[in-house]
């Protein structure tokens, strides 16, 4: 049993940090691949802030997440903002530039050396029992409380709201939109700033339930899969694309090989991505008409 | 008897029936113009006999069948065409744009073009030979060297006619070859595509919206209104039929417009 | 009789060096539909789009020349400040957000303060002008043909509340029946709300039935202008855009093999 | 000239492993700093080239080529990565020149029988911390099913696969060796695994942040037997934070808390230095320090990389209480014949650090 | 329309605008002439970076066929010079193979991986095909890692210098030349191809796959080719690294080293062969440069850990700094700088 709470657990950091990666690129067809990065700033801001501000927990985090916007606002506008009208290729790059300069600075100004971000803060990330045979960290189980919320937030928001709808539209033909009065700035402002938060919130749980160092960046590039299998663009997709994934990850563990936790999820996301090439739930790209 | 001929085509996209029971056929040395209202299935039906869509019923061409064929084998058949859209590569030049298209001409093997045999280069030269030619014929020389993408629509429309000759096609298929192209550019088209007919004697089907040029050369119209046929033959009695008229022609106001130099608008 | 719009030697660059206008001077009279001619690359979509404003996905630059609306200099205004302004395009390509439906293709251009009722309002006026499109609101807008797209794409525009509406190409690829049926539904527009139009268009015959008034545009600068009857007139017209030759009606061959004949001689 | 040693120094500064050899690496140039500002040993200045391999084993390539065409050094020491050994070695070898590892992991080609130029000063070693492991272990809970926490990289599961043939071939019960993959997101599943499979006692030897997380995991699910981690440059530190009297390091440097006579002339010379650094952090740096230091004194005029390897062939180093007992290089034996072993951990009694277990030796066979 | 009637049969090959080799055959041997001069007066240490460079070279140049003129992403570049390495190493090891055994089998395995690896492109594009091919670096890795394990090879597998004609093939200076060579014929080679009958195919499959197969491209069969030829050509240049370097491990094929790859083809310029040269010279050299520039511009005051990660996110910056301000790479620089000197001297001229 406890074997399903695992899953759930990384189902729903997966999904966090996908959501990341669907929301920009649903808007702007980039795949930020400096996300990993941009999740665990947020964690060392938390971090900076509890060091440096405040030490109450909740304060902190509430200012992390404050600071983890204007992350998010000023990355669209210092850098992707100049990648605009710029081969998709080439802004992907950019984001692929833009982790390394995260993670040279974050060394640069928090050391190599891993943090125990939970005792910084005097979070006592004590194991909640929640049945005889089923316990879980505090952190894991912020965690999916976070995941679920975030993603009914957003759901709600692309769906319901005008400004999901313009999100979409500006998606799908960016110059249209402008010419209909739509300010792309703005929307992909909002999707960045949106993404890194979310991004951020999931840093700042994986750090409080473990440690933090510049390498848990690459729970960025594990996240991916997930994001892929259920379409890049598709938010719905992006949380079974996680569950698909975390259970694989999961049972690989448990009863293969867990080395092979690696390589399977990619495989299978191959093997999926060639029956559906656009993901189980994402939009089907035009082919191309002649 | 039909060097071309579609049976009962049916062509469905999801619940959409884009080409109902079509039928329809092209005689060597003839030139058959596809009329019809935007979305009668008039593109549809070329991209079923390019086999990038996959119909039921039957397109047979010179004896065979096209049907379940990849579209590279048909191609390699001898079907050229031209696209709506000109699908020319942007980043080479014209002249490297129809070289593509003498694809299935080249006999060199990986090796030879590899390490640039001489029997490849030789080869090259023949094929740039041709190419050449063809851009001569169409008075396009001189832009042969700049990369397309930076043409105007309408050179490029006219590149991508010179790409379907320079393959030798056994058909020729094109897809609104005029659209964006001035008179006089209309002018020069229609005739190139006159005089290709009646050197090759190759036939030709031509989907087009402007009537004086399918009434200026086209042999025969086959008319297609939301993927069923609703008229088939020489273009006079085609472009009087009643039901083309009220299907496709309109009551041409356009037609009016220049006829009566109609009234401008009350208004100013 | 008040000009909407007033360009002056508009001078315009794509990737810093080609240069696509020089000296564009044209004028649209305020409640008048203007039309604007010319050959491929003439630079006709330029000159809207310069209008309309470009934004950083084109490299494109305006050099010099003025671009005057309603008396203000809006010269290199982006988009979208000036939809905000009044200016309005319907691009020559890629018209409709094709993933959304019919009517979310009108609603994602209205601004958020226009909620409930009013937004209703003002979908139902636009289903008044295209009836053909109220039955085709929840279909996705890629699933629609050329000409559907063509009335959506201005439907789009209208709903922006344009004080000058620019349609690049209203003809482009549309059957001679769908080209009248929208040429109707301007003029109706165009009764009802006296709206000041500029229409980019390769066929003369289209431009001429609906513009009052219409410019040549040749290889970056205007080369003709007047009122539509002096225009229709005009030989040169004629000869270039009509197709009414010296034969009277377009012999297609004929025209063709003169022209190649006196290249020849030269 | 011959009064100037040139060694090569390649290190991990930054990049992933940064956090392990950053700061031994930084202690190592402290050392030979203070030499040479005391005028060098036995009239020889060394001057330290120092390169950053990220942990990587291209840069590492590339370090080495450069060390050995263009800078001309006597001697090589790594502070890195096993990924970066490789290249270090084939190339060093093959020119003839030494290699110390101080702070890397001991390669196995460092213990009998040993490579001829390959040297390693190292506290922690896969093999032996796990023969060690297992020793106290016993001594603890001889009946204890043991689970083994390793990092999918060769050096780790080496180790742990050494220790469990250790203690099955004790008559101990393992619950498995469980691989973490580089950059795993959740320990939890692991751990998860390890308890089901009834481990009461976990065995772990893995870059710190690996055995550490493995450890949370365990204890997130109210696992409460003891763990037996390496002891690297982080673990002092940690574990005054972590206050976990079940988490046990197996190693064999001294640890600062001890405030004996060495580590208090460490402290003194960090703090007088005014460096930014941990001295817990870079007691391995220190003692590769002190093996150059010995290994000058005993040189001669001749100063080339075949001199050096000479002395390097044949030496005990005195460790001056940073470790049990001394490092005894043979000409078999670069590891060094004796290796004492402590064990360290959180004591709640004393609101302190203790040793567990005092220095016991293991013969290096 | 036959060309006997006109006699433009002899007209000189088409040079390729989009490849452009940029340049007059004068020039080229000049350079060529210059290069091989190099060795005379250069430090070890420089003919190091030199070697490093070409074999990134041939790496790029791979990459930029397959990315930049077929247009299939792929991020699986440092999973095939892994192929590579490994297929060396490995026959090296189990059997004492040499380089006319290891080589050419490198390149056999490198190309049925690519053959493999390449069947997820029949289906898909963009992004959803980059992350397919990521699969592949994880499974060679994770085969190589096995390997090394089971083989107790854990600090991973030494090579012997390679004998060519009985020459060993050690100092710095004869790697260069057989590198140089190497990367010659690799340009030559591609560049035979892409002004051939395949490069065009591939063009026209990048620009629009229905358009390219209705005109008669077996698009299947163009995209597979791609991904076999240059496989072939990465996991041949990963034979070489494991050569020059003297070892193979997993733990030197990060998935770093395959974005390292995409950054030299876009920074030297997407499409151009040259262009990838020049993006192989750039990324190779920025680490070397901006450390230089630590070393030389007055001390910051930064201890080596701090410098060194200084240096990376300067290198991070510098990246962004690129293609925010150069996007079509240095071969756009090359080309605005060659058109403005020959339009100054065409002004000068008419003056
Ligand atoms: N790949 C496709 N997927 C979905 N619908 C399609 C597809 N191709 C064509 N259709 C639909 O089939 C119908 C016919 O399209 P087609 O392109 O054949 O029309 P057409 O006669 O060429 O029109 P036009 O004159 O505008 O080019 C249209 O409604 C179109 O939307
Ligand atoms: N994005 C671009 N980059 C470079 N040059 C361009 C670009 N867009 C247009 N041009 C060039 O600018 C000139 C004017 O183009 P424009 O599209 O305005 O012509 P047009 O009159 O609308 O023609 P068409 O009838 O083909 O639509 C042409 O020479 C064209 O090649
Ligand atoms: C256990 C660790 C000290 C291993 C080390 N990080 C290495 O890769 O060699
Ligand atoms: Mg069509
Ligand atoms: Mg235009």
């Amino acid at each position: 049993m406890q074997i399903v709470a695992n899953i759930i657990v990384l189902t729903s950091l997966y999904a966090l940090v996908a959501s990341g990666y669907v929301l920009v690129y649903k808007v702007s067809r980039v795949l930020n691949l400096a996300h990993g990065e941009l999740m665990i700033l947020g964690a060392y801001l938390l971090v900076a802030t509890s060091a440096g501000i405040t030490s109450d927990p909740l304060i902190a985090i509430a200012l992390t997440a404050v600071f983890s916007i204007i992350v998010g606002l000023s990355v669209y506008l210092l850098l992707m903002r100049e990648m605009t009208g710029q081969p998709v290729l080439a802004a992907v790059l950019t984001t692929v530039a833009l982790g390394i300069l995260l993670r040279g600075a974050m060394v640069l100004i928090w050391g190599p050396q891993q943090l125990n971000v939970a005792s910084m803060l005097s979070f006592e990330n004590a194991s909640v029992v929640l049945t005889d045979s089923i316990r879980v960290s505090t952190a894991s189980l912020w965690l999916v409380i976070c995941t679920v919320v975030v993603y009914l937030g957003l759901l709600a928001f692309l769906h319901m709201s005008r400004w999901g709808m313009r999100m979409r539209a500006s998606g799908q033909n960016p110059l249209l939109a402008a010419q209909r009065g739509i300010n792309l700035h703005t929307v992909y402002a909002l999707a960045w700033t949106l993404s890194t938060f979310s991004g951020s919130i999931a840093g700042v749980l994986v750090a409080l339930d473990s440690r933090l160092d510049v390498n848990m960046a690459v729970i960025g590039l594990k996240a991916f899969p997930a994001a892929l299998v259920g379409g890049l663009d598709s938010l719905h997709g992006a949380l079974i694309g996680a569950g698909v994934i975390a259970v694989l990850e999961v049972l690989l563990i448990h009863y293969v090989n867990p080395l092979l936790s690696d390589v399977v999820p990619f495989l299978v996301l191959i093997a999926i991505l060639i029956v559906r090439p656009w993901g189980l739930f994402g939009t089907k790209e035009e082919l191309n008409r002649v | 008897m039909f060097d071309l001929e579609l049976k009962d085509i049916e062509l469905h996209f999801g619940g959409l029936v884009v080409l109902n029971r079509v039928s329809l056929g092209v005689r060597s040395g003839e030139l058959l113009a596809l009329i019809g209202p935007n979305g009668a299935g008039k593109t549809s039906i070329f991209n079923c006999i390019s086999g990038i869509y996959r119909p039921t019923g039957q397109i047979n061409f010179l004896g065979t069948s096209l049907i379940g064929k990849k579209p590279s084998a048909i191609a390699e058949l001898g079907i050229g065409r031209t696209f709506q859209h000109a699908e020319l590569i942007p980043r080479m030049n014209a002249r490297e744009n129809l070289l593509v298209a003498r694809h299935n001409h080249v006999k060199s093997t990986l090796v030879e073009q590899w390490l640039r045999l001489p029997s490849a280069r030789r080869e090259e030269a023949d094929h740039l030979a041709v190419v050449n030619d063809v851009l001569d014929l169409l008075s396009l020389s001189h832009l042969a060297h700049l990369p397309v993408g930076g043409l105007p629509f309408g050179i490029q429309k006219i590149i991508g006619f010179g790409r379907a000759l320079v393959a030798d096609p056994k058909i020729l298929l094109m897809d609104e070859p005029s659209a964006g192209l001035t008179q006089e550019e209309r002018e020069e088209l229609a005739y190139h595509i006159d005089s290709a007919k009646n050197r090759l004697g190759i036939p030709m089907l031509w989907i087009e919206h402007d009537m004086e040029m399918v009434s200026a050369i086209a042999d025969r119209i086959h008319v297609l209104d939301y993927g069923r046929s609703i008229g088939d033959g020489p273009p006079s009695e085609v472009l009087e039929d009643p039901e083309v008229i009220r299907a496709y022609l309109g009551t041409t106001q356009i037609a009016q417009a220049v006829d009566t130099a109609a009234a401008p608008l009350e208004k100013g | 009789m008040t000009d909407i719009l007033e360009i002056t030697d508009l001078e315009v660059t794509y990737q810093r060096s080609i240069l696509a206008l020089h000296g564009v001077n044209l004028r649209v009279a305020k409640g008048q539909i203007t039309s604007l001619l010319g050959a491929n690359g003439a630079g006709k979509s330029t000159t809207l789009r310069a209008i309309s404003g470009f934004i950083g996905l084109d490299n494109a630059r305006v050099n010099a020349g003025r671009v005057r609306f309603l008396g203000e200099d809006i010269t290199g205004l982006q988009l979208p400040r000036t939809i905000h302004k009044g200016i309005v395009l319907v691009p020559e390509r890629d018209k409709v957000f094709t993933n959304l439906t019919v009517a979310e293709n009108l609603e994602v251009v209205a601004t958020s303060r226009e909620e409930g009722s009013k937004w209703q309002q003002i979908e139902e006026e636009i289903f008044v002008y295209f009836p053909r499109l109220a039955k085709l609101r929840n279909k996705p807008a890629g699933l629609l043909s050329g000409g559907e797209r063509q009335m959506l794409a201005i439907g789009g525009a209208l709903v922006c509340r344009p004080q000058l509406l620019l349609i690049d190409e209203l003809s482009l690829g549309l059957a001679p029946v769908i080209v009248d049926e929208i040429i109707e539904r301007l003029r109706e527009v165009h009764a009802k709300t006296e709206l000041s139009m500029l229409l980019v268009e390769q066929s003369a015959a289209v431009a001429f039935a609906l513009a009052s008034y219409g410019f040549v545009l040749e290889n970056g600068k205007v080369e003709l202008e007047g009122a539509t009857e002096d225009l229709r007139s005009n030989q040169k017209v004629l000869d270039l855009y009509l197709g009414t030759g010296s034969t009277g009606r377009a012999d297609y061959l004929a025209n063709a093999r003169r022209r190649f004949e006196e290249r020849a001689n030269v | 000239a011959d009064d100037e040693v040139v060694i090569g120094l390649s290190a991990a500064l930054s990049g992933g492993a940064a956090g392990t050899y950053a700061a031994p690496a930084e202690g190592l140039k402290l050392y030979i700093d203070r030499l040479n500002e005391a005028g060098g040993i036995n009239g020889k200045t060394v001057s330290l080239v120092i390169y950053d391999d990220q942990g990587d084993a291209s840069r590492a390539a590339s370090n080495g080529k450069r060390f050995l065409t263009q800078d001309d050094v006597q001697l090589i020491i790594s502070v890195s990565t096993s990924a970066t050994f490789a290249p270090l070695i084939s190339q060093a070898t093959r020119q003839g020149v030494p290699i110390l590892f101080a702070g890397s992991v001991c390669p196995a080609e460092t213990m009998p029988p040993a490579e001829p130029l390959l040297y390693c000063s190292t506290g922690f070693s896969s093999v032996h911390d796990s023969i060690a492991m297992v020793d106290y272990l016993r001594e603890l809970d001889g009946d204890a099913t043991v689970g083994f926490a390793a990092m999918g990289i060769p050096i780790s599961r080496a180790g742990m696969e050494e220790a469990e043939r250790i203690v099955l071939g004790a008559d101990m019960k393992s619950a498995g060796i469980e691989i973490a993959p580089p950059g795993t997101a959740d320990y939890t599943p692991f751990a998860t695994k390890l308890i089901q499979n009834g481990a009461e006692a976990v065995l772990a030897w893995s870059p710190w942040s690996v055995q550490i997380r493995f450890f949370d995991a365990l204890r997130k699910q109210g696992w409460e037997g003891n763990a037996f981690v390496g002891h690297l440059a982080e673990a002092e530190l940690e574990m005054m934070e972590i206050k976990d009297p079940g988490l046990y390091t197996v190693g064999s440097n001294a640890m600062i808390f001890e405030d004996s006579k060495a580590t208090q002339d460490l402290v003194a010379a960090v703090t007088e230095s005014g460096v930014d650094l941990h001295p817990e952090a870079i007691v391995d740096g220190w003692l590769g320090g002190i093996v150059i230091e010995e290994v000058l004194g005993k040189l001669g005029d001749d100063t080339s990389a075949e001199a050096i390897n000479a002395v390097m062939s044949d030496i005990e180093i005195d460790t001056r209480g940073l470790r049990g007992g001394s490092i005894k290089w043979t000409e078999n034996n670069h590891f060094r014949e004796t290796i004492y072993y402590r064990v360290y951990r959180w004591s709640d009694e004393t609101g302190a650090m203790e040793i567990a277990r005092d220095w016991k030796a293991y013969e290096v066979e | 329309m036959s060309n006997t009637e006109t006699g433009i049969g002899k007209i000189a090959p088409v040079r390729a605008v989009a490849k452009g080799d940029g340049g007059n055959r004068t020039a080229w041997m000049g350079l060529i002439v210059l290069l091989a001069l190099v060795p005379l007066v250069a430090s070890p240490f420089h003919l190091d970076i030199a070697s490093q460079i070409f074999i990134a070279a041939i790496g790029a140049l791979a990459l930029m066929v397959l990315t930049g003129i077929a247009g299939q992403i792929s991020l699986g570049h440092g999973g095939l010079m892994a192929a590579g390495a490994f297929t060396t190493g490995i026959l090296y090891k189990e059997t004492g193979a040499g380089i006319w055994i290891t080589l050419p089998a490198s390149v056999v395995a490198g190309a049925v991986i690519g053959l493999i690896f390449g069947l997820p492109s029949l289906r898909l594009r963009g992004v959803y095909l980059a992350m397919s091919t990521l699969a592949l670096h994880f499974v060679v890795i994770y085969l190589g890692g096995e390997y090394e394990f089971a083989s107790g090879a854990s600090t991973g597998i030494f090579l012997d210098p390679p004998v060519i004609f009985g020459y060993e093939l050690y100092d710095g200076q004869a790697w260069y030349y057989a590198l140089f060579l190497l990367v010659a014929g690799t340009y030559w080679g591609c560049s035979n191809l892409l002004n051939s009958k395949t490069g065009r195919a591939w063009e026209a499959l990048h620009a629009n796959e229905t358009a390219a197969e209705a005109l008669g491209v077996q698009v299947a069969r163009y995209k597979l080719l791609a991904f076999v030829i240059t496989s072939g050509i990465a996991s041949f240049s990963g034979a070489l690294f494991a050569y020059y370097q003297s070892f193979v491990s997993v733990e030197a094929f990060t998935l770093f080293m395959s974005i390292q790859y995409i950054a030299m083809i876009i920074i030297g310029g997407m499409g151009s062969l040259t262009g990838a040269l020049l993006g192989a010279i750039f990324v190779t050299l920025v680490p070397y440069c901006i450390e230089w520039l630590m070393e030389t511009v007055p001390y910051l005051g930064l201890d080596i850990s701090t410098a060194s990660s200084a240096s990376h996110a300067a290198f991070g910056l510098l990246m962004i700094l690129f293609l925010v301000f150069e996007p079509s790479g240095l071969i756009g620089i090359w080309k605005r700088t060659v058109a403005r000197f020959s339009s100054q001297s065409k002004k000068e001229g008419v003056q």
